[in-house]
């Protein structure tokens, strides 16, 4: 089972080089901003800007999440359908008299759970973690369908679905909510010894058992981590559209991925960071809200949002190369 | 042309909403107004569209045109939106009382429409209004189509006692899944007398299947909107009938009320744009022509 | 040697409780009670009985496949025993997972070196065992412990560098450094000098012998007799999985021990016969790439050229240079007297020069792939008519070097990952034999190579000379270049230093010359 | 990267072990027939059958080309957007008058410029091919999307339409065509140097490279085969429901993922075959067709999905395990 990349992939960043790329990756940011702050008025407007950060929220906290998978070199395809899933469950708790933070707990009990479930799967039954995952996206959208009947719950819960619309110092509430997850995130990946054991599970799973890691906790730690995220992004995304709905976020697995990737997070394990995908969210976000205020054609949004993950991932490759 | 009014559909990748955004696309032309085409991928993205809203409004258009693409859920971002500028509703509606103007077709009428027309197609072939149905829908959790399915439902169930739904499938959103899911219940269902195939992806896939097996004379289908390949279905009567709404009229309508409503002009609260059934029998007529052969460019 | 001690801080008190109280220097520390392994049919380790003393150093030895590598990792908890008992300081003790295993203060450094190539040095030293102060790791604590650790052993390494940056020969330095600091009370090194040179082997062994004043016990796995003599105490012998014997060291010799292994006797291991020296076959002028310059040789049928140097000498570069491999910057490449441009592998094949390289793992084999397919991978294209493979002549040549090789393997269906460290060796040289060259260039070809299978390759050598081939020999084990090569050249950080013509030099220049200093 | 599986995994294939678990999954399939044909009175009919056979065939094709990249432990995450694509290809082809063979040569090589592209970019940028066939996913919906400005485009050559209903030897046209794909696809894999090429480069790249195998050209090999079956299957799905719409086989590529790892495929590499993908199929294409003939309700029908793809899989893996 070993794949070998000696030459071709694996690319192992030098000393420093995170920051680094993470700081140029920040570079892009600011560039597309100032590009888009040129070129239409309404940018640069604090109404804009916290359609952004709002926006980018989401995606931004479950790429984090996935960025501990996949430092494990495992993924989590079922993030989605984790967050749509969520989103039923808090509405239903909520529609069946539940308060409101014990149905928080639930909901984010259930995304534990799910995780659990993923790496049980992955460890103990010897299944490849795309399959699970896979496996749990399609029927975890089924199990919430069943529980809505095809259709959606509505939250009446006013302070809950108002929450998502707050400013708290000027700044979104789901905003916040990125910092809220982000700086227990970086204090777990990059200080802690937890975080390096899910590097060392990633590059070379069988040394990490050797020097007496717990590689199976560590992969547990892992997938706990993601689902719970996306059962925080489903419980934030319950009140920012005021319905459980079983069907929400399509495809934002990919997006987390993409945008973990884009974050400077290897496929291949062992390298990311919790800065990364965290710009990579906002610079996706920058690219449909710049999109939207151009007025260009949502067919185009597309075919510039593909070109630009490539020149995006191509050019952090290069950086890499050339680095060492 | 200093004047910009966005319209924002549920779905920029179906048909139905390209001919939404030509009439507001014409409508913009005749009026001198600019309308920025926005919409979501694909009608179950809620999120998307609040986003889309969301940074519609940041634009500070004259107004804004939009349907809802979930009754319940767009309802706090009208209301918050609408503070900024009037907003004028399509197609759907949303949990909200802000809205300027509102043109609709009511979906859930459109419901009884097809039911009604499955059952005269029936009664036309069978000589009896009784026999086994059923619903194919294209994906579970988008408001149109369950009020068009409650619609349909809650018509059979009243109005034709003889007609049993013996299934109700969702598909993916696949033409292809719709044809297979067709395909099989044909098979489990030597008996079926009709189908309610609720949106143009669908009835696409079902009328295939109808073609396949060559059951037009035997399975009655009536679909939901139209586009080339339906229409030629329901001229080959593989197809026995099309609800259709009016959505080029939608779409340049609500650009133009939206305009009165941006100079403070009075409009009427609510518009229903209507629903009709088309079958072989009135294809021909120029007004439904018009509804089927829509001027988009 | 305090330095060790303090920073493998897994609490002392701890390590004492599970090691049952301190054994007696000289007393059984661990004995093994008829530990069997079976691996599906494979039966790795049958009933084998050996205690090992407290303070001694005990090699093993034995041929490739003989299940060395499988007893330490019984040892170490790597891998579940599928009976017997094992007795630790007097009781019997699980050792059912690593963990269990570092606790007890036993630790190894294994064939293969196991580490976190992504990880620094620091970070795979302490893996496992971080220093935390409230939860958040001392990074420039371990850093520093790191580097007094590695400098106190004498390995001339940055604590702060990625491992990948490092070569093998490097990594297996850091893992010997690791396991010094964790293992305590036993330690086991198995085959450590493959992918040292001389003169770090001798650090190795200051390093050991330091150990065992510290009353460590030591187990060392060689397949290099001198080295078991000059270190060990006592020395067993296993043979298919057999433990046929333990001997005091003092009481056998060379001779003795090899006839236990492999139940007969070799009189000479480095088989030479001189041959007359043909027309050149590759002569290189002023070669420059990444990581060797300005190389001018000459390869001639019938001659080898060997290639001796420390570890990152640049001896592996020049070799993929030569193969097409790495792009070279400078210089030119003749082949049968006409200059050619070798862009790629496949040109170099084609021209006729075969290339086993280095690292088996990462260059020779694809793991977990079958032996056969492994064997034929390059000479598909020969072994094909027309569209497909000719089935018939697939599987005989896949099994014609199984059995000229003496590849330990019922079938060569097998996995090459569940081969022996030895075996998987012979099947890269394998490779290339069927594939057949005008030049070989052999990188360590006999890391991990039990004596026999030496002997063995080392007469195919003679063969594939006789046959008008020419070899380049690059090895960083001294004996073996300066008794086969008719030409030897030393390399120095990426230049070439020296050359002596056969046994010209003393052992001592040639190391001096490599070492330069 | 190297994930070390000596102790644990390690299978020593015994002697016609891929045979043995093809077989076994063969077994599974038939199981399934069995147990549908006593549950249902409609399900051995030859109508059914034939559907059952015209279900599963654009999956199975997709599967196989699929496995191909597979088995170089890459992933082509863009065959349904080239399904969906090409439908749009050879209908605005026939729309604008070409003629039929042309129209399929020239969507056929579009394909071909697909998977070369998706090569390019892992070969000659370095990226993963996660992300640029993502992109490509991604690029590709929308520039189909603006092909049809949205909407689709009807196929009126009669012919072609009718060749997808079309049975010969009363076996299903789409069933021939899986045949006419399998058996070149087999002589390929199985008997053929390329096919091994495919495996070296998957188990070790670098031990490919240096044996002299083209590991480029491999890899170029591997997603133009994966991109030219998406091609052929867009052209077999525009004939069968007679439009092309870019939308189209959204989320095939995780179904096709799906059936090649139900087929004994390893997401690692360098393990696969091409009847495990094609039983794969038919296996997934059973569980809808019979879900269907029991009205299981669509959601149940999602759930059990999800769980046959584990407990499958698991099985697989148990086997395997199992045998040594
Ligand atoms: N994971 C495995 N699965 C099946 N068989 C195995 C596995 N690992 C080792 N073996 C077999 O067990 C036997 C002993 O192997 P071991 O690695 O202990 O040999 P060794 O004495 O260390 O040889 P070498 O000197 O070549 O390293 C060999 O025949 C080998 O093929
Ligand atoms: N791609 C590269 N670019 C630049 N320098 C390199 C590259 N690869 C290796 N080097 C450097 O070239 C030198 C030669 O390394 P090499 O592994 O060839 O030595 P060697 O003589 O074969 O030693 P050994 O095999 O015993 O480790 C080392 O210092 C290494 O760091
Ligand atoms: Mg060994
Ligand atoms: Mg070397």
């Amino acid at each position: 089972m070993s794949v070998e990349t000696t030459t071709e992939a694996a690319p192992v960043p030098k000393k420093g080089m995170n920051i680094l790329f993470g700081l140029t990756l920040l570079g892009l940011l600011l560039f597309l901003w100032l590009l888009l702050g040129l070129s239409t008025n309404s940018f640069w407007t604090s109404n804009n800007i916290s359609n952004l950060l709002r926006q980018g929220a989401m995606t931004a906290i479950l790429a984090v999440g996935q960025t501990f998978v996949i430092i494990t070199a495992g993924i989590d395809l079922s993030v989605g359908a984790v967050v749509g899933f969520s989103s039923v469950t808090i509405a239903w708790l909520l529609a069946h008299g539940v308060p409101l933070w014990p149905a928080i707990g639930i909901t984010l009990l259930v995304g534990v759970f799910i995780g659990a479930f993923h790496a049980f799967g992955i460890v103990r039954m010897g299944l490849p973690a795309f399959i699970i995952t896979l496996a749990t996206l399609t029927s975890l959208r089924g199990i919430g369908l069943l529980i809505t009947n095809g259709s959606t719950i509505s939250i009446t819960d006013e302070s809950f679905a108002n929450f998502s619309r707050a400013d708290f110092l000027g700044v979104p509430s789901l905003f916040w909510m990125v910092i809220v997850v982000a700086i227990p995130a970086f204090v777990f990946l990059h200080l802690s010894r937890w975080g390096r054991y899910l590097f060392a599970v990633g590059s070379n799973r069988e040394a990490a058992r050797l020097s007496g890691v717990n590689v199976e906790r560590t992969i547990y730690l892992a997938y706990i981590l993601s689902s719970t995220c996306a059962a925080f992004v489903g419980i934030l995304l319950a009140s920012r559209i005021g319905i459980g709905n079983a069907t929400q976020a399509e495809g934002w697995e990919l997006q987390a991925i993409a945008s973990s990737v884009i974050g400077g997070t290897s496929l291949f394990g062992a390298v990311g960071s919790v800065h990364g995908p965290l710009l990579g969210a906002f610079i996706l976000a920058t690219i449909n809200n710049g999109a939207n205020l151009l007025n260009l054609n949502s067919f185009w949004q597309r075919i510039i949002t593909g070109a630009l993950i490539i020149i995006i991932v191509y050019f952090d490759q290069l950086r890499r190369c050339g680095s060492r | 042309q200093d004047v910009t009014i966005p319209i924002i559909v549920k779905d920029t990748t179906s048909f139905y909403w390209q001919i939404v955004l030509a009439g507001a696309r014409a409508a913009g032309k005749d009026l001198g107004v600019n309308v920025p085409e926005l919409g979501a991928q694909a009608e179950t993205d809620v999120n998307g569209q609040i986003s889309i809203l969301e940074n519609a409004v940041a634009g500070s258009p004259a107004a804004i045109v939009i349907s809802p693409t979930e009754f319940k859920a767009l309802g706090k971002p009208v209301d918050e939106a609408a503070k900024a500028v009037p907003i004028i509703g399509i197609d759907s509606g949303a949990d909200s009382k802000a809205f300027s103007s509102f043109l609709t077709t009511d979906n859930v009428q459109g419901g009884r429409i097809a039911a009604d027309g499955l059952a005269a197609a029936i009664k036309e072939a069978t000589g009896k209004d009784e026999g086994e149905i059923a619903i194919i829908t294209n994906t579970p959790g988008a408001g149109s189509l369950e009020q068009r399915k409650e619609g349909f439902l809650d018509q059979i169930k009243s109005k034709y006692p003889g007609l049993k739904v013996v299934a109700d499938k969702y598909a993916d959103g696949q033409a292809s899944t719709g044809l297979n899911i067709m395909t099989d219940l044909i098979t489990a269902n030597p008996n079926l007398v009709g189908v309610f195939a609720s949106n143009l992806i669908m009835a696409q896939g079902v009328g295939q299947a109808i073609a396949e097996n060559k059951l037009g004379e035997k399975v009655k289908v009536i679909g939901f909107d139209s586009d080339e390949k339906t229409v030629g279905f329901l001229k080959e009567g593989v197809l026995a009938g099309l609800v259709v709404q009016d959505p080029y009229r939608m779409g340049y309508d609500g650009i133009k009320t939206a305009l009165a409503v941006s100079k403070k002009e009075k409009v009427e609260a609510t518009v229903d744009t209507g629903a009709n059934l088309v079958t072989k029998a009135n294809m021909a007529d120029p007004k439904i022509d018009a509804l089927l052969n829509p001027k988009i460019n | 040697m305090t330095g060790l001690n303090d920073v493998s801080h897994r609490h002392d008190a701890e390590v004492e409780a599970l090691s049952g109280g301190p054994v007696a220097k000289g007393a059984p520390i661990l004995e093994l009670r008829g530990l069997h392994k079976r691996y599906g049919t494979v039966e790795a380790l049958r009933p084998a009985s050996i205690t090992f003393l407290s303070g001694e150093i005990h090699a093993i030895v034995g041929e490739n496949g003989a299940g060395k590598s499988t007893l330490i990792k019984l040892l170490t908890g790597v891998i579940r025993r599928t009976s017997g008992d094992i007795v630790w300081c007097g009781q019997p003790v699980p050792l059912s997972d690593p963990n269990e295993a570092i606790s007890r203060g036993i630790n190894a450094v294994h064939q293969e070196v196991v580490l976190c190539p992504h990880l620094t040095v620091a970070a795979n030293m302490f893996l496992g065992d971080e220093m935390n102060r409230r939860g958040l790791m001392r990074k420039r604590a371990m850093t520093d412990a790191a580097q007094a650790v590695l400098n106190d052993l004498g390995f001339n390494l940055p604590a702060g560098a990625l491992l990948s940056d490092l070569t093998i020969g490097q990594q297996q330095l850091v893992a010997t450094a690791r396991a010094a600091m964790r293992g305590t009370q036993f330690l086991i090194f198995d085959e450590p000098t493959a992918y040292l040179t001389r003169q770090e082997s001798a650090q190795l062994f200051r390093l050991i012998r330091r150990l065992q004043a510290q009353g460590v016990t030591i187990v060392y796995i060689s397949h290099r007799m001198e080295e078991v003599f000059e270190l060990a105490d006592r020395v067993s012998v296993l043979r298919d999985g057999t433990h046929v014997g333990t001997r005091l060291i003092g009481e056998t010799n060379d001779a003795e021990l090899i006839s236990m292994m492999i139940n007969r006797s070799i009189e000479q291991i480095y088989h030479k016969e001189t041959l007359p020296i043909g027309k050149p076959i590759v002569e290189t002028r002023g070669l420059s790439g990444p990581g060797f310059q300005d190389i001018s040789l000459t390869v001639r049928a019938g001659e080898i050229v060997g290639l001796y140097g420390l570890i990152g000498a640049g001896r592996s570069e020049f070799a993929l240079g030569l193969y097409g491999r790495e792009k070279v910057t400078a210089g030119e490449i003749l082949f049968e007297g006409k200059t050619v441009d070798i862009r790629n592998e496949r040109v170099a094949m084609d021209l006729g020069i075969a290339l086993a390289p280095e690292s088996r793992r990462d260059q020779g084999l694809c793991l977990n792939l079958p032996i056969g397919l492994n064997i034929n991978l390059p000479v598909f294209d020969r072994l094909s008519s027309g569209l497909t493979i000719n089935r018939k002549r697939e599987i005989a040549n896949a099994d014609k070097q199984i059995g000229d090789l003496k590849i330990k393997t019922p079938t060569r269906r097998v996995l090459a990952s569940a081969m022996s460290g030895g075996n998987q060796q012979k099947i890269v040289i394998g490779k290339w034999l069927s594939h057949g060259a005008k030049l070989f260039i052999f990188d360590e070809p006999t890391v991990g190579v039990d004596v026999g299978t030496k002997a063995e390759i080392y007469r195919l050598f003679s063969k594939l000379l006789e046959e008008g081939a020419g070899i380049i020999l690059i090895s960083s084990y001294l004996p073996e270049v300066y008794e086969l090569a008719d030409t030897l050249h030393v390399f120095r950080q990426g230049r070439l230093v020296a050359s002596h013509a056969y046994r010209t030099a003393s052992h001592e220049d040639v190391l001096t010359q490599a070492i330069g200093v």
